[in-house]
C-alpha cells in the first residue's frame, strides 16, 4: 500500500519522512487534517483505529501537532505532523473521530494554547482554571505570584 | 444475697430503704462495667486476631503486648475535642450516639449469663431483645442526616434499608426457636438445650446460618459493612464525629457485636449450658453455689468461639453492593427463613 | 429533603481514589446518573522540567513518572535517547533490562490486586501482596540501590552488573511466586462475593477500548490481543516466546484474570531469561573473566556481549544531533510512549509521555454511566490507575 | 439446578477462602518494628551522598563541578575552593540541601576522583527544613570509614 497513490488520488498533498526508528512521519497541510484522518480510520488499507498521543510541540517560530497513531490490524504505527503559525494556531479537532482525541488535545490547549475548533469542551485539565500562560511554549515566564512559596 | 446485701446496709448503719431502692440497679452496673470491659478486650482481640491472620503484629507498644492499647485509645477520644461542625442539626447531632448506644446496653440485661442470672428476667425476652436492639437505627439515621455531609447521609440510608430488610429474616429464624423451645423466654430457651445433642442448632441448622447471616448484617460487618464501606463513604455515618461522640458509636458496635454473638449462642449452641450435660462444679459439694461461674464461663467461651468466626469472615470476604444486598435479603433469605420455620415446624409437630 | 439528584464529590482526598483523582458524581439514590473526572492534582511539569535539564540530569527524574513501575518510563526514555543518538546497548545489558522491568510488573500488579482487593472491601488480600511485593523490591533493592526510584538504567546500558547471589534470589522468588499466586486465587477467584462485585461490571467493548486508546491488560481483557512486546518488539523480547493471555469479556473480572496470567507470564518470562542471560551470574561471570585469556572479542565471557554498556556516554558531553523519535513500551498499565525531540545541544527540545493511565481515566466516566456508586471504585480499581502518570 | 450449583460452589469458595487465611495465620509476622529492629541492606543502598576522604583525612575533592552539572535539581550542590600554595585545591565548602536531592546517584557516577559516594546512612528525618542542608563536617567520612564502604561495594561488584 502506498501512502502517496491513495492521497493523491483524493487529492491530498503529503511529504513522507522517517523518525529515528524508522517510523512514517507525514507531514500534512493543517486543512487536509479531517479528511486524512478520516481516510485513515476508514480506509480498508490504512485502518488505524487508535489515536494514542496527540503531541504539541513549540519550535520557536511556529507550533508542530504530532499525532500518533496505531492499526492494530497491520501492526503499523503512523505519524501525522501539521504546521501552525505562531500567531492564533488552530486546528480542527479529531473528536469526532476518536473519542481518545478529547483529553489528549484537551491537555495540548492546556499546556501548548494551541485551539482545537470544534472541540466539545476545551478547558484546562492539568492546571487549575485561573492560571496563566501556557508553560509549554518557550516564551512562557513563570510569573504567577502564588508559586512563590514552591521556592527556596 | 438479697438478705447479705441489705446486712451490709445495716452494717454500715446506712438508712435500709436504701439497700431496697438501690438492689434492682446492682445487675445494670454490673453489666455497663462488663460491656465497657467486654468493649475494650474486644478491640483488641478483633485487632490482634486480625493482625494474626493477616501477618502483622497488631498493637504492641502500650503495655505488655499491647494489652492497654485499647485503653489508651479511650482517654484519647475521651480528651479529644468535640467537634460540632457548623450546619449540622446541632441537637440531633449530639443525640443520635446516644440513641444507638442505648438499646444495645439495654439488651445487656436480657442475656441469660448463668441459670437466674439475668437482669431483666422477661416471658417474651427473645421478642424484646429483638425489638429492643432494632431502634439503634434510628441513632444512625439521625446520625447521618444531622452531619449534614453526603457520604454520611448515604450510609445513613443504606443502614436503614440494610437493617429494615434484614429484620424479617432475623426474627423468622428465631422464631424457629421459638416454635422449638415452645417459650420466648431467653433463660428457660438455654435451660432447654442442655447437652450438645439438645441444641437447637441440629434441628435449625439453616436457621442458625441465617441467623448469623443477618447479624452480620445487623451489625454492619463485612461482607455487610456497607454503611461504613471505607473505599466508598469514607466512613458513612461517623464520617463527622470525633471525640467521645465516635467513642460511642464504635463502644456501641462492639457492644453489639458481643450481644448478637451471645444471643446466638443462647438461642442456637445451649446457651450457659454445658455441653457435656453436667456440671464440673455439679459434682463438688463445695463448688456446687458457685455453679453460675461454669455456666457463664460455658456462655463466655462460645460466645467468643461466634465472634473470632465473625471476625474470620472478615478478613476474608469483600463487601457486597447495595443492590446485591438487598436481593440477597429478599429473594434469598427470606423464602429460606420461610422454609426453614415450616421445615422446624414440622419436625416439631411429628417427632415432638 | 434533598433534591432528587445528589452531587457528590469524590476526592481528591478520598481512600479509594488511589492517589489524587477527582470525580465529580451526580447520584440518583445509589445510581450515577453522571460522572466527571477531574485530574491535574499531581501535575509536576515533567515535560517543561525536560526542556531546562540535560538527558542525564533528566533521566533520574523519569522514574517519578509512574512510580509504582519505574523501570518502564526509564527504559522508554532511554530507548528514544539510545536510538537518537546511535548507541548500542549490549546483550546482558538488555537481558538485565528485560529481567528488571518483569520483575517491576509483577510488582506493580501485585500492589494493584492488594488496592483493588481493598477497593472491594477485602482487606487481607492486600497485605498478602505486600509481602510478596516486599521481596521483588528488596530485590531490586539489592540490585539498584534504592526500592521505587531506581536510576538503574543508562544510555547504552545499565549502570551496574548484578551483585553477587542476586540471580538466584531472583531464581528463588520465581519459583516460590506461581504457588502464592495459586494462593491468591483459592482466596479471591471463586468467591461468590467477589463474582457478583465484578462480573458484568464496567464492561468495556473491544470497538470502545480501541476508540478511547486503550492499553495493556485493560484491552486485553476486551478481546484485542496487543501487546507491544509482541508486535513491535524492544529490547531483547523477540528472543522470547510467550503468551499474551486475551480474555473476551471487558469487565472488571476479565481484567483481574489477566493480569493474574500475566503475572504468571512474566515469571515464567524472567525464569527464561535468567537461563539464557549472556555471560550468566556475576561471580561466575567473574571468575571465567580472569581465567580466560582468550580472544577478546569473540570469547562467550569477556565479549561485547556480556558488557554492560558498549561506551558509556559522557554526561556533560553528551550531545544529540536534531532528530525526533517515538519509543513504545509495554509498561505494566499499558502502551506508554515517549517522544523525545532533540535540537542539536545536550538538552531535548520537548518530552512527551503518553502514559496509559491517562486514556484508562479518561474511559472512566463512560463506564460508570448508569451504574451503582459501589461500582465506581470497582472499576477505577480494575482500571489500574496510578495517578502521578496520568498528570505527569 | 443452576441455582443450587452456583450456591454450592460459593459455599465451597468461601470455604477455600477461610482455610486460606487460617493457613496464612501461622506464617510468621512479616512486619519490622522499625525504630528497633533496622532492615538489612546490601551496601549498594542509596542513602545521602557523602565525601569520601584521603589517609591523612582531606578531602579528594578537585573541584571540578561536575556534580552540580549533572545534578537534576539545579543549585543543589554549592562548592567553594581556593588554592593552597603547592597548587592543591582546598575545598572551603561543600554543601548540600537533602531537603530537595532526590538521592539519584548522578554525582557519585560522575565524580572522577571518586571524591563523592553515596552513604548508608538513610535516617534523614528532622524538624527544621534548614537542618536538611549538610556542610562538609556533616558530609565528610573519615578514611576508615571510606575505606570500608568502598570495601563493602567492590566484594559486591
Amino acid at each position: 500500500m502506498n501512502f502517496q497513490e491513495i492521497f493523491s488520488r483524493h487529492e491530498l498533498n503529503v511529504i513522507k519522512n522517517k523518525d529515528a526508528l524508522g517510523n512514517n512521519i507525514l507531514s500534512i497541510n493543517k486543512d487536509d487534517l479531517l479528511k486524512i484522518c478520516e481516510l485513515l480510520k476508514n480506509d480498508r488499507l490504512f485502518n488505524y483505529e487508535m489515536l494514542l498521543a496527540v503531541i504539541g510541540i513549540d519550535c520557536s517560530e511556529h507550533f508542530e501537532v504530532l499525532y500518533s497513531f496505531y492499526s492494530l490490524k497491520n501492526n503499523k504505527k503512523l505519524f501525522l505532523k501539521t504546521i501552525l503559525p505562531k500567531e492564533n494556531p488552530c486546528i480542527e479537532s479529531l473528536c469526532g473521530l476518536y473519542s481518545s482525541a478529547d483529553w489528549h488535545e484537551r491537555e495540548c490547549f492546556d499546556l501548548l494554547g494551541i485551539e482545537f475548533l470544534n472541540h466539545p469542551k476545551l478547558e484546562r485539565i492539568l492546571l487549575p482554571k485561573d492560571w496563566v500562560g501556557h508553560p509549554l511554549r518557550k516564551d512562557y515566564k513563570e510569573e504567577d505570584e502564588r508559586l512563590s512559596w514552591n521556592r527556596r | 444475697m438479697y438478705d447479705l446485701y441489705l446486712k451490709l446496709f445495716t452494717y454500715l448503719s446506712l438508712p435500709k430503704w436504701l439497700g431496697i431502692v438501690s438492689w434492682p440497679v446492682i445487675p445494670f452496673i454490673g453489666i455497663a462495667a462488663l460491656m465497657v470491659l467486654m468493649v475494650l478486650f474486644l478491640v483488641l482481640l478483633e485487632r490482634k486476631f486480625l493482625a494474626l491472620l493477616t501477618i502483622r503484629k497488631g498493637p504492641n507498644r502500650v503495655g505488655p503486648y499491647g494489652l492497654f492499647q485499647t485503653v489508651a485509645d479511650a482517654i484519647k477520644l475521651l480528651f479529644k475535642e468535640d467537634i460540632i461542625p457548623t450546619n449540622t442539626e446541632k441537637i440531633l447531632f449530639s443525640i443520635a450516639p446516644v440513641v444507638f448506644f442505648f438499646p444495645v446496653m439495654a439488651v445487656y440485661g436480657l442475656i441469660p449469663f448463668a441459670h437466674n442470672w439475668v437482669a431483666i428476667n422477661a416471658s417474651c425476652g427473645l421478642i424484646l431483645m429483638l425489638a429492643i436492639s432494632s431502634v439503634s437505627i434510628l441513632g444512625l439515621l439521625s446520625a447521618g442526616w444531622a452531619s449534614n455531609n453526603k457520604y454520611s447521609i448515604l450510609g445513613a440510608m443504606r443502614s436503614v434499608a440494610q437493617a429494615i430488610s434484614y429484620e424479617l429474616p432475623l426474627v423468622l429464624s428465631a422464631l424457629g426457636i421459638v416454635v422449638l423451645s415452645g417459650t420466648m423466654n431467653l433463660n428457660k430457651i438455654a435451660l432447654g438445650q442442655e447437652n450438645i445433642f439438645g441444641w437447637y442448632i441440629f434441628p435449625s441448622f439453616l436457621g442458625f446460618i441465617i441467623f448469623l447471616i443477618c447479624t452480620l448484617a445487623e451489625l454492619n460487618r463485612v461482607p455487610f459493612d456497607l454503611p461504613e464501606a471505607e473505599s466508598e463513604l469514607v466512613s458513612g455515618y461517623n464520617t463527622e464525629y470525633s471525640g467521645m461522640k465516635f467513642a460511642l458509636f464504635f463502644l456501641a458496635e462492639y457492644a453489639a457485636l458481643f450481644v448478637y454473638s451471645a444471643l446466638i449462642v443462647t438461642l442456637f449452641l445451649g446457651g450457659y449450658s454445658s455441653p457435656f450435660g453436667g456440671y464440673i462444679f455439679g459434682f463438688l459439694p463445695y463448688l456446687k453455689k458457685i455453679i453460675f461461674l461454669e455456666q457463664a464461663f460455658w456462655l463466655m467461651s462460645k460466645t467468643f468461639g461466634i465472634i473470632l468466626l465473625i471476625m474470620w469472615t472478615r478478613a476474608t470476604l469483600p463487601r457486597l453492593r447495595a443492590d446485591q444486598l438487598m436481593s440477597f435479603s429478599w429473594k434469598f433469605l427470606l423464602p429460606l427463613s420461610f422454609l426453614n420455620l415450616l421445615f422446624v415446624a414440622l419436625l416439631k409437630y411429628f417427632i415432638g | 429533603m434533598i433534591k432528587e439528584e445528589l452531587k457528590i464529590n469524590i476526592g481528591p482526598q478520598h481512600p479509594s481514589t488511589h492517589g489524587v483523582l477527582r470525580l465529580v458524581a451526580d447520584l440518583d439514590g445509589e445510581y450515577i446518573k453522571d460522572i466527571e473526572a477531574k485530574i491535574g492534582y499531581l501535575h509536576r511539569g515533567m515535560e517543561k522540567l525536560a526542556e531546562s535539564r540535560n538527558y542525564h540530569q533528566y533521566l533520574p527524574m523519569v522514574d517519578r513518572i509512574d512510580y509504582l513501575s519505574g523501570f518502564f518510563n526509564s527504559a522508554s526514555f532511554c530507548y528514544a535517547v539510545e536510538s537518537l543518538a546511535g548507541i548500542e546497548v549490549p546483550k546482558r545489558a538488555e537481558y538485565l533490562r528485560l529481567i528488571t522491568m518483569e520483575l517491576n510488573r509483577i510488582a506493580s500488579h501485585l500492589l494493584w490486586l492488594g488496592t483493588f482487593l481493598l477497593d472491594l472491601g477485602a482487606t487481607s488480600p492486600l497485605f498478602y501482596c505486600l509481602r510478596e511485593r516486599e521481596e521483588i523490591v528488596k530485590i531490586l533493592e539489592n540490585l539498584t540501590g534504592q526500592r521505587m526510584m531506581y536510576n538503574y538504567y543508562c544510555f547504552g546500558g545499565v549502570r551496574k552488573d548484578m551483585p553477587d547471589g542476586w540471580l538466584s534470589s531472583v531464581k528463588n522468588f520465581c519459583e516460590n511466586f506461581p504457588s502464592q499466586i495459586d494462593d491468591y486465587e483459592k482466596l479471591i477467584t471463586e468467591n461468590p462475593i467477589f463474582l457478583a462485585r465484578t462480573k458484568g461490571v464496567g464492561v468495556i467493548s473491544a470497538e470502545m477500548a480501541l476508540d478511547y486508546g486503550i492499553t495493556g491488560a485493560n484491552l486485553r481483557a476486551s478481546g484485542v490481543r496487543f501487546d507491544a512486546r509482541k508486535s513491535m518488539p524492544y529490547s531483547v523480547y523477540k528472543d522470547f516466546n510467550f503468551d499474551t493471555p486475551t480474555l473476551q469479556e471487558g469487565d472488571c473480572y476479565a481484567r483481574y484474570q489477566v493480569r493474574l496470567l500475566e503475572m504468571r507470564e512474566s515469571c515464567k518470562l524472567i525464569q527464561k531469561a535468567i537461563s539464557r542471560i549472556p555471560g550468566g551470574a556475576s561471580e561466575k561471570l567473574k571468575v571465567k573473566r580472569t581465567n580466560c585469556g582468550c580472544n577478546k572479542a569473540e570469547c562467550a565471557f569477556c565479549g561485547d556481549e556480556t558488557k554492560i554498556f558498549f561506551k558509556k556516554t559522557n554526561p556533560l558531553t553528551l550531545k544529540i544531533p536534531p532528530a525526533e523519535v517515538t519509543t513504545f513500551i509495554e509498561s505494566s498499565r499499558g502502551l506508554s510512549t515517549c517522544y523525545v525531540r532533540s535540537n542539536g545541544t545536550n538538552m531535548p527540545d520537548r518530552v512527551k509521555w503518553r502514559t496509559p493511565s491517562f486514556s484508562a481515566t479518561q474511559i472512566l466516566p463512560e463506564l460508570c454511566k448508569g451504574s451503582l456508586y459501589a461500582d465506581i471504585m470497582a472499576v477505577l480499581g480494575s482500571l489500574d490507575i496510578v495517578l502521578p502518570e496520568v498528570d505527569r | 439446578m443452576e441455582f443450587i450449583k452456583k450456591i454450592t460452589s460459593g459455599i465451597i469458595a468461601i470455604k477455600n477462602g477461610m482455610e486460606m487465611i487460617a493457613k496464612h495465620a501461622f506464617r510468621p509476622a512479616i512486619t519490622v518494628e522499625y525504630p528497633e529492629v533496622k532492615d538489612e541492606f546490601n551496601a549498594r543502598l542509596r542513602g545521602h551522598i557523602a565525601l569520601t576522604s584521603n589517609e591523612d583525612g582531606s578531602s579528594k575533592c578537585i573541584d571540578c563541578k561536575s556534580c552540580v552539572r549533572v545534578c537534576p535539581c539545579s543549585d543543589l550542590i554549592k562548592i567553594k575552593s581556593h588554592k593552597d600554595s603547592d597548587g592543591q585545591v582546598i575545598i572551603d565548602r561543600f554543601s548540600i540541601d537533602l531537603g530537595r536531592c532526590i538521592v539519584c546517584g548522578n554525582c557519585v557516577d560522575i565524580c572522577p576522583k571518586n571524591a563523592l559516594i553515596m552513604s548508608n546512612n538513610y535516617e534523614l528525618a528532622k524538624y527544621n527544613k534548614n537542618d536538611l542542608i549538610f556542610e562538609i563536617d556533616d558530609l565528610k567520612l573519615s578514611y576508615e570509614e571510606t575505606q570500608h564502604l568502598l570495601k563493602e561495594l567492590e566484594k559486591d561488584l
